[in-house]
Parts: C-alpha cells; structure tokens; sequence
C-alpha cells in the first residue's frame, strides 16, 4: 500500500509542541542562528598533509597569516575536527588511510582539497599510483587551486567554507563547487609528447604552428653565441 | 698522505682492479669511459668486497634497469632479448672523494647477488629496484615491495608497463 | 539574610553555585587569554575576528562543540567512556568548594580542607586512567599510563610540600591558613624560608597533575596525538579540555591562598588581591607552558622521586624545629 | 629487563623474528602513522613495544609513490625541472641543480660563470631555509603542538618567509621556483636584490643566537643528549651523507670534497663534525651549517660576475635536446645529504628523453637507520630521533 510521502503533513511531536507555543520557533530559529555561527566560527583543521601543500599549511598556521585568528586551530586526532583539509598528492596506498581518517571524523565535517594535486593529481594525474584528485574518496567542499596555493589562498578557501556553510546551514542554494580543470593548453604534458598511438607528426605540426605564431622567432637566425634570456624578469 | 691523495690513490686502485682481476678491457691505468664499465655478474660481490677493503665506504645508490626485446630493423635481422641491467655507485669519504661506478647485465630470470652483507645501505634500495623494475636481489634478507602495496602486480618501472594503468576502486 | 547565611547548607549551595558559574566563565576566557597570550609570544594575533578582540571565541567553541556528532567506538567500555568526561569536571570543581576568596566567600569552610584538597586532586588521575582505558585505543593506553606513574608519583611531594604551611600555621583549615598569615605574615617569607621551596615544589607538583607542559607527557602531542582523549569527540571532549584549564586556574588559586596570604593586602578589598595574586600566577604558567619543552616520562619520574620527594622530606623537620623553637621563645 | 637489556645491545638485529623473541605475543604493536603529527608527512613505522621501550622497529615507506621516475621518462630534458621541484619540497632549488647538472653533463652544455654563481647562491640560501623549516619541526616534535617548541617553530617560519619572499623576487615563484635549465638559469638577479639579501640574512643570523639560547636550556639537553646514537661505522655502511654523517664524526662533504658549481673557489669553507651521533650532535652540526650557509650567501652576492645567465640557446620547444646513448652520474650536497642522479640516456629515437632517471635521495638512507636506532629507545625518543633525521617523504618515495 503506497503512501503518498510527499501530501503526509509533517508530524513530530516536538513540531507540536513548537506550534502551540508563541514566540517559541522564534527562539529555536535564534538558537539555530547561534549555533551556526559557533560552527563557523571555531572550525577545527584536521591536516591530512601528505606533501609540499603541507609545509603551506604549516606556513598558513605560522604567523604570516595565522589561522588563529579566525579560531581555526589544529588537532591531531580527526574525532575533534570538523574540517579536512587534505594538502598533498594522495596515493593509492594512502587512499584508504585517508578515507578511513574521513570516516573517523564526528559529523557535521568539511573537506577542503588544498593544491592542484589534491584537486585532480595535476602532474602526477596519469601516473600508476596517484589518485586523479581526492574527491575520488570523499566528499569536498572547497578547491583551492595554486601549487602549492599560497597561504592567503587557503585563508580565502576558509572564509568561503564559511559562506558555503552559512548558506547550506539556513537552507539556501549555494553555488556548486566545481573542479577546476587545469587548462588545455598545458594539459597535455604527458599525453601528447610520448603517448602510444598517436602520431609524432602531429604533435611536430603543431609545434611548427605554434612556433609560426611568433614571428620574430621565426626571423631569428641561429644563435651563434649564448645570449642571456631577460624577456621572463618582468 | 693527505686525504685527498689517499682518495686519489683509491681511484686509481679501482682502475687497476677492474682491469687485471675483473676483466674489463684497456690499459691498467687508462681513464674508465664515461658510462661506467660493464662487469661480469659472478663478479658482483667481489668487486663490491675488494672495494670496501680498498676504502670505497659509501654506498651511494644501485639503479636497475629495463631493456624490453628490440625486434631487429629487418625482418631476417636476430631480435635482441630483452634484459636488465644494474648499476651500483660507491664512493669514497674526505676531500677529493671519488665514485665508481659498474654495472652488471642481466638477462630475463637471473638475479643478482645482493651486497646487503657487505653494506647495509644496500638493503633498501635494492628493495626499491626489486619493487620498481622487478630484479630479483640473491640472498638478500627482506625482500618486500617497499613503496608499492604488498598486493600489487606488476613492476612500474618497466618500460612496457603503461604508466597510467588503472587500478580499482582509486583510479 | 545574614542569618539565613549561616545555615551551612544554604550557604553552601549559593556559593556552590556561584563559585560554579564563575569558575566556568573564567575557565572559558582563560582559554581565550591563552591563545592571545601564546599568539602575543610567537608574533603572531591569536582569535581576533570572532567578536571584538576575538573575545566571543570561547562561546562560538562552546556552540560548536556542543553540536558535535557524538561518537563513540565500536570497541569501547560505553558506560566508562561516557563516564570519565564527567567525573573529571566534577573532581576538578569540586576544588573550588574549599578555596577562600574572602572570609565569606567560601563554599565550605571544611576543618580539614588541606585534606579535601589532596584527595580530590588525588583522584583526578582516576577519570583520565577510565577514558583512556575504556577508549580501548594505544594512543590512549599508553597515554594512561603515563598519566598514572605521573599522577601518582607526584602526589607525595604534593603532600609533603603543603605539610610545611600546615605545621608553619598549625591548622588544616585554608580559611584559617590565611587568617593565620594575615596576622603573622605571607608563608612565602615567613622565616626559615621553607615555604618559598615548599611553594616551588607544590607548584610543580600541582602542574604536573594538570598536565601542563613541561609535565604534559600523557597528552604529548607530537607523540599520542591527543593522549587521553585522543577518542573524545564534541563536548565530552571540551569537558576534558575545561577540566584541565579548572585545575590549572584552581591550582593558583590555592598556590595563592596558601602561600601568598590569600586576601591578605593594603587598601583594596581582599576579592581584589585575592583574584590579583591567582591571575598573576596563571599568567606565569602560561609563560612557562609557552616557552618550554617537555620531559621524557621517565626524566620527570627521576625529577620526583630524586629531587622534589627528598627535599621535602627534609623540609618537614626543618620546619617543624623551627616552629617549636620559635614557639619556646615566646615568638610565633 | 631482560627485554630492555636485550634492546640496549649495540646494533640491534633490524631482522629480529618477533614470533620467536615474544612467542606469548605480549609485546604491544603500535602504528606510528601513516598520519601522525610527528612523521613529517606520510611515513609508517611499525613499533613492537615492551612497556614503553621499543623492541623492534618495520618502518613502512611509500605512501608517497608519485612515480616520478617513470613521469621522467616520458618527459623531454627540458621538462624535468618543474616536476623534480616536488621531490625534495624543502629544498626545490638544490633538486632543480642535481638533474640540471645531470643533463648538462649528458648533453656537452657549457654553463656560464655568472649562472654557476647564482646557482651556489640559491643552494647556500635554500640550505638556510631548509634547516630553520627543520629547527622548527624539530623543536615542535620535542615540545608539543600547543607548548614551547611552537614557539621555536613559530619564530623559524617567521625568518623562512623572508627568505621565500627573496626567492619570489627573483623566480615569481614562493615554492616551486622552475628557474634552473638546462644550461643555467632562467631568471636574472633583479635589481636591489643583494641588498635585500644582506638585509634578511643579517636579521637571520641575529636570531639565530636567539634560539640557541631558547634551546639551550637542560631540558632540551636532556630530551637530545644520548638519544638516538648513530656510529661512524653504522653511518658509513648504510650510507647516510650530509649533517647526519658528519654528526657521527665522519669529516665528509660533497662542497669541499668533490666540488661542484664554484665552490672550489671558496676556500675557507667550514664543514662542521660532532663526534657523538647523537640528536644533540645532529642539532649542533645543523646550527654551524646555517651560519656557514648565512656566511657564504653574503660573501657571494656580493661578486656575482657579469655575463649571460644561460649558456645554449633558450629552451624554444620541448624536444630540444637530443642526447646520445650514455650514463652519468652528479652527486650534490643538499641539506639532507649526497642528492644523486643517475641518468641513462638512450639515444637515436629516444634521444629527447631519459632513457632512464634514478634519483638518488638522501633521506631514503636516513630513514633506513630507524630500525637500527629506534629498539631500546621509548616512543618519546623515538619521535626526537625521527625529527633528528630530518627526512623529507616527498623526496624518500618519489
């Protein structure tokens, strides 16, 4: 016998006890608010730091920027944070670990994926052992790109885990996070140059065609005589 | 004897040793070439003793590698087998130190005899080869993976290995 | 309402409750005064964006602890766990019944509140030893057991140290301690000095049982990552943390109600010197915890067992000649 | 006692059969990472503990595996440098030199004068960034996260973004700087550089007396006196270099002893030796090399020589270079020790790439001693010794 759950109006006896009293969701949305605001504002790191990302990390807690001062500190133990922020390539043979340290942490908890790497894999993405980003294993609700971000960037991947918690916490959209893909252009680092099956004609094509866009490289005689290169200073 | 002659003095034993009781080719005192001289796999462990006798102390790295089957460009042409080869470098300590280095050819299903009894260092990065190319080390002590998962196939580091070969549920 | 006050019991109650609150509030900014006072030292801000001066840090932790999912492993002792949390605070509040803030400021006025005081603090080893054990996890095992060769060893210079007050004032009463020093001066320099190395020693001993570096070997960060409650989530966890910090405020308190003539001063009213004297020693942890690193376990137990423990034995006599011989003078 | 008698013995047997030595299976085993505040990344040591002491020590590399080698392989000469950056994240600039130093040998580049100089000047500069990142670490492993040594480590960053902010000066880059190639160097000195360099390395060496007095105090002594003693003999055989070699009295360093860059025209270079192998040596010997380091920088910066910064014409493609089939091997001195690379080049078709790249990582040997050392020690010390070492996981995996 199928029930319509969508029409069954909504029946717990607290939300009774909530309507027949006057000015008393008014104080629960207010308590609401408050906790909210706690959540936001003491949120503990759990730093799964695998790799360069993490000495990053170290240097956001150090005083240039210093967490502290939005109440962020760090734990060692995942049972007392609320926020992972998982800074470094992740293999295979740490997947797990991190999953399981994931599965430790008490509700409700956040994950930031901290540097390209934790992000898709970046250059290692192709590679054997490396996972293509964390989001493979676990949830993620901040990217912060760079490599390794600075720890500006991960103090603004904070504040925005804080935008994104106040928005979800009072039951408005918020935007989806999306993975930012490294570009095309320099994408192709491993594919393009060696990979099996393509044709090296091609790629010598297009390394002519981009060269041909430069003109003035073109122009250029052989360099007899090393010169210094000072186009890349400024 | 300063330091540094007494290095020197070790270079030029090594020389000499490679050519009168190891067989490589050349003058006693002639410079090595430069991509190192190819020893004898009976050899090995020898070299490696008579070495650290003469001073070498340091065990600086061992690197294997993979050689896959080259078909020959002409269809009638012999296929050359596929191989390995394991380079090992010492050095010696103080001023003006000096490394040498050898390597050893090994065809498919020999192993090397390890050089774990003669220096300790040996032990993990001929773990690292064993794990990554796949050379199997004689006699060594502990001869596990050591950065690839206890359960995993294959030896990356080959050259037919495809270097984005998936493996379930990560990627 | 004079009269009404001196009913013991309802005495005791309001100023149970008073003491509670107040103790809990002033716990709650020690931790923010600690996280401004250790950001002061390593140049850098400490909380500063959550309320002015980050001053609503210690209510937005709260908040958040307090929503935490509440978990508990599989393999836990449930009851044990779930205990722990709460025998600690309550070992740890249970101090404050007997600190004097002023002649009537006092929860109870216990005849034998020196002893009240060493066996509470006493037992604040067992809750610890109960979570560890019951988290079933060796990060916390270990932790415990550290914790118990700690607490244990350290109780007996405890004891032997806050015997010189007792001979030196001849009561086991602290309200009576400090009256006894208001009339014939601070223990700190009361002749033949044994209080001052009495005071050292207790202070000591006093941090070691709170766990606070260069004695917080249980709960060694770098080694067990969290120690004792490395299992703890949400607010059982913020009750450790809270008891911690009550024994560490509660231990200055007595450090300065014993040794330094509790409300004992000129022209302001006792509270004042009271809480002045207990927050300058606080402040003086602080110092020390952030500028110092920690002992090995088995370092601390030969500190004890072979400096603080002989020494203070060797204090008692001392003092106890001394006060009779004062006393067959006609001085003291 | 027996146990811990047994564990005291001089060079403890890494191989121990645990199954015969504790056949009642009494002995607690503890996992010390992978995750752990203390394991400088991803490092796992299986600890079998009698009480608090422990009897045997598996450590557990790997968890790190970012197959760099094989990445090598398939990349040209030219496209090594940014990904060799991430091997050694303390010290990018002196993984940046080794392969550099590798391919140039390979391929017959001749590297200018002026770019071999600034090359010694940004190794000596990155060895006192990479050692205040390891004071700090090490000081935050003996006093706790939430103790005095944060404040060590606090003070230590401090000076180390000085010295990023340096390098992003001259790269544009605060970590991973790519400014090395094949041939020299991509970026030139900007101006009223050495200025700054003068300026941050003089406040640098100010403060460092500051923390040795920090550091100075009985504690410290007694938490690193003794603990973790590696002989000269035991050193040598498993083939430790750097700091941890010259800390056991072993008077051996690649700068002076097969020089490299300019360093044979620095004459009165100091190489600090301890003779007692234990963390307080290894603390020693790392204090001298930052000031020798400070020193040198200082000295350098001052007579860079005029000239072009890149020998070879610029690196316009990625294929480049076209080797022919050899081998080579550069050993250079980083701050944790001898950095090899052995490069196999393959020439004809596979000439734009290596043929075969091994690295050789210092840290890798550094952390083979801790089966040697860890028995008999209890698991505080065990977390002393591990920071003592300095290992860098980035770099021991690959």
């Amino acid at each position: 016998m199928a029930v319509n759950e969508s029409e069954r109006s909504f029946q717990h006896p607290l939300y009774e006890v909530l309507e027949r009293f006057p000015g008393l969701d008014l104080a629960t949305t207010q308590v609401d608010k408050l906790l909210t605001w706690g959540a936001n504002n003491s949120q503990w790191i759990f730093p799964m730091a695998t790799s360069c990302c993490g000495i990053e990390f170290m240097a956001a807690a150090a005083s240039l920027v210093d967490l502290d001062r939005m109440g962020s500190i760090t734990r060692g133990t995942p049972r007392q944070s609320d926020v992972m922020v998982v800074a470094g390539t992740i293999t295979v043979k740490m997947a797990p670990r991190v999953k399981r340290l994931w599965d430790q942490m008490p509700e409700p908890k956040w994950c930031i994926a901290m540097g390209s790497c934790a992000i898709s894999g970046d250059f290692y993405r192709d590679i054997y052992s490396v996972i293509p980003g964390i989001d493979v294993a676990i949830p993620v609700d901040v990217y912060i790109p760079g490599c390794p971000p600075n720890p500006e960037q991960l103090m603004a991947g904070m504040l925005r885990l804080q935008e994104k918690v106040n928005l979800k916490r009072a039951g408005l959209w918020s935007p989806p996070e999306t993975r930012p893909e490294t570009p095309k252009t320099i994408e192709p680092a491993i594919k393009r140059l060696l990979h099996q099956g393509r044709d090296r004609r091609i790629d010598a094509a297009q390394i002519d065609q981009a060269l041909s866009l430069e003109l003035p490289v073109v122009d250029l005689p052989p360099l007899p005589e090393p010169a210094p290169e000072k186009g890349e200073d400024e | 004897m300063t330091p540094a002659e007494e290095n020197a003095a070790r270079e030029q034993a090594f020389r000499r040793l490679l050519r009168e009781r190891f067989g490589v080719e050349g003058e006693a005192d002639a410079p090595l070439p430069d991509d190192g001289v190819v020893v004898d796999r009976a050899h090995h462990v020898d070299l490696a003793k008579a070495l650290h006798k003469a001073g070498w102390q340091l065990y600086v790295t061992c690197a294997a590698t993979h050689f896959p089957a080259v078909p020959g460009k002409k269809p009638t042409d012999a296929t050359t087998p596929e191989c390995f080869e394991v380079a090992t470098v010492l050095r010696t300590v103080g001023p003006g130190s000096h490394t040498a280095r050898w390597r050893v050819k090994l065809a498919v299903g020999e192993s090397l005899p390890t050089l774990v009894p003669v220096f300790v260092g040996a032990d993990w990065q001929e773990r690292e080869q064993f794990d990554l190319v796949g050379v199997h080390f004689e006699g060594h002590p502990d001869l596990r993976r050591l950065m690839m998962p206890e359960d995993w196939e294959g030896h990356p580091l080959r050259r037919d290995y495809a270097i984005d070969t998936p493996h379930a549920p990560w990627r | 309402m004079s009269e009404l006050m001196l009913n013991p019991w309802i005495r005791a109650l309001f100023w149970g409750l008073v003491m509670i609150t107040g103790v809990m509030t002033v716990t709650a900014w020690s931790t923010w005064f600690e996280r401004k006072f250790a950001g002061r030292m390593q140049s850098r801000m400490g909380p500063t964006l959550v309320g002015p001066l980050g001053l609503l840090q210690p209510i937005a932790d709260a908040c958040k602890l307090l929503q935490k999912e509440d978990l508990v492993p599989d393999s836990a002792d449930r009851a044990l766990f779930n205990l722990a949390p709460v025998l600690t605070v309550g070992f740890a509040m249970g101090v404050a019944a007997v600190v004097p803030f002023t002649p009537t400021m006092l929860a109870a006025d216990l005849d034998v509140g020196v002893l009240w005081l060493l066996a509470l603090s006493g037992l604040m080893v067992f809750p610890t030893w109960m979570g560890s054990w019951a988290s079933n996890n060796k990060y916390s095992l270990i932790a415990a057991m550290r914790a118990v060769a700690q607490g244990i060893s350290y109780e007996v210079p405890m004891v032997l140290a806050i015997m010189v007050p007792v001979i030196m004032t001849g009561t086991l009463s602290l309200s009576d301690m400090v009256a006894d020093q208001q009339k014939n001066g601070w223990l700190i320099y009361r002749l033949p000095l044994t209080g001052l190395i009495a005071f050292v020693i207790f202070f000591l001993a006093s941090l070691a049982e709170a766990n606070r570096i260069p004695f917080d070997i249980p709960e060694a960060e770098s080694e067990l990552v969290a120690g004792p409650t490395t299992e703890y989530t949400g607010m059982k966890f913020g009750l450790f943390y809270m008891a911690e910090y009550i024994h560490t405020l509660l231990s200055s308190a007595i450090c300065a109600a014993v040794f330094f003539g509790g409300w004992d001063g000129p022209i302001a009213p006792g509270l004042h010197w009271m809480l002045l004297k207990s927050v300058i020693l606080f402040v003086f942890l602080t110092w020390v915890r952030w500028s110092f690193l920690r002992l090995r376990s088995d370092q601390l137990m030969n500190l004890c067992w072979k400096y603080a423990v002989p020494a203070t034995l060797a204090l008692i006599p001392v003092t106890a000649f001394y006060t009779v011989y004062a006393a067959g003078k006609g001085g003291v | 006692m027996t146990a811990i008698a047994r564990a005291r013995a001089p060079r403890p047997d890494p191989f121990l059969d645990i199954d015969s030595y504790d056949p009642e299976a009494d002995l607690m085993v503890m996992n010390l990472g992978p995750q752990h505040p203390s394991t400088h990344g991803v490092f796992r040591v299986l600890l079998y503990l009698d009480g608090e002491i422990i009897i045997k020590a598996v450590p557990y590399p790997g968890y790190l595996h970012r197959g760099v080698e094989k990445l090598c392989e398939k990349l040209t000469y030219a496209q090594i440098t940014p990904i060799v950056d991430k091997n050694d994240y303390v010290a990018p600039m002196l993984n940046e030199q080794a392969v550099n130093m590798a391919f140039e040998k390979m391929l017959g580049v001749e590297v200018p004068p002026r770019a071999l100089h600034m090359r010694t000047l940004l190794a000596e500069i990155q060895r006192v960034a990479s050692h205040l990142l390891w004071l700090g670490t090490f000081a935050m492993d003996l006093g706790g996260a939430l103790g005095g040594g944060t404040s060590v480590f606090m003070y230590c960053f401090r000076e180390r973004e000085a010295i990023l902010d340096l390098f992003e000066k001259l790269t544009g880059c605060r970590f991973h700087y790519n400014t090395h190639t094949v041939g020299g160097q991509r970026h030139d000195i900007p101006a009223g550089w050495a200025a700054e360099v003068h300026r941050v390395l003089g406040a640098i060496s100010d403060r460092i007396d500051e923390y040795e007095a920090m550091l100075s105090h009985p504690i410290f002594l007694k938490r690193t006196k003794g603990v973790g003693v590696i002989d000269a003999q035991l050193a040598l055989e498993l083939g430790l270099t750097g700091p941890l070699l010259r800390a056991s009295g072993v008077d051996h360093d690649l700068r002076r002893d097969a020089p490299y860059h300019i360093y044979d025209q620095i004459k009165d270079l100091k190489v600090a030796v301890e003779s007692d192998g234990d963390c307080l040596a290894r603390y020693k010997v790392r204090v001298v090399e930052l000031r020798e380091s400070i020193r040198i920088s200082r000295l350098l910066v001052d007579n860079v020589p005029e000239g072009p910064i890149c020998g070879g014409r610029p690196i316009k493609q990625p294929g480049q270079f076209k080797a022919k089939a050899g081998q080579v091997y550069v050993g250079i001195e980083t701050p944790r020790g001898e950095l090899g690379t052995y490069l196999i080049a393959g020439g004809g078709k596979m000439g734009d790439t290596p043929y075969r790249l091994k690295i050789r990582p210092p840290s890798l040997h550094a952390l083979a001693v801790v089966p040697y050392v860890f028995p008999g020690h209890s698991v505080s010390d065990a977390v002393a010794i591990l920071g003592s070492l300095d290992p860098i996981m980035g770099e021991v995996d690959r």
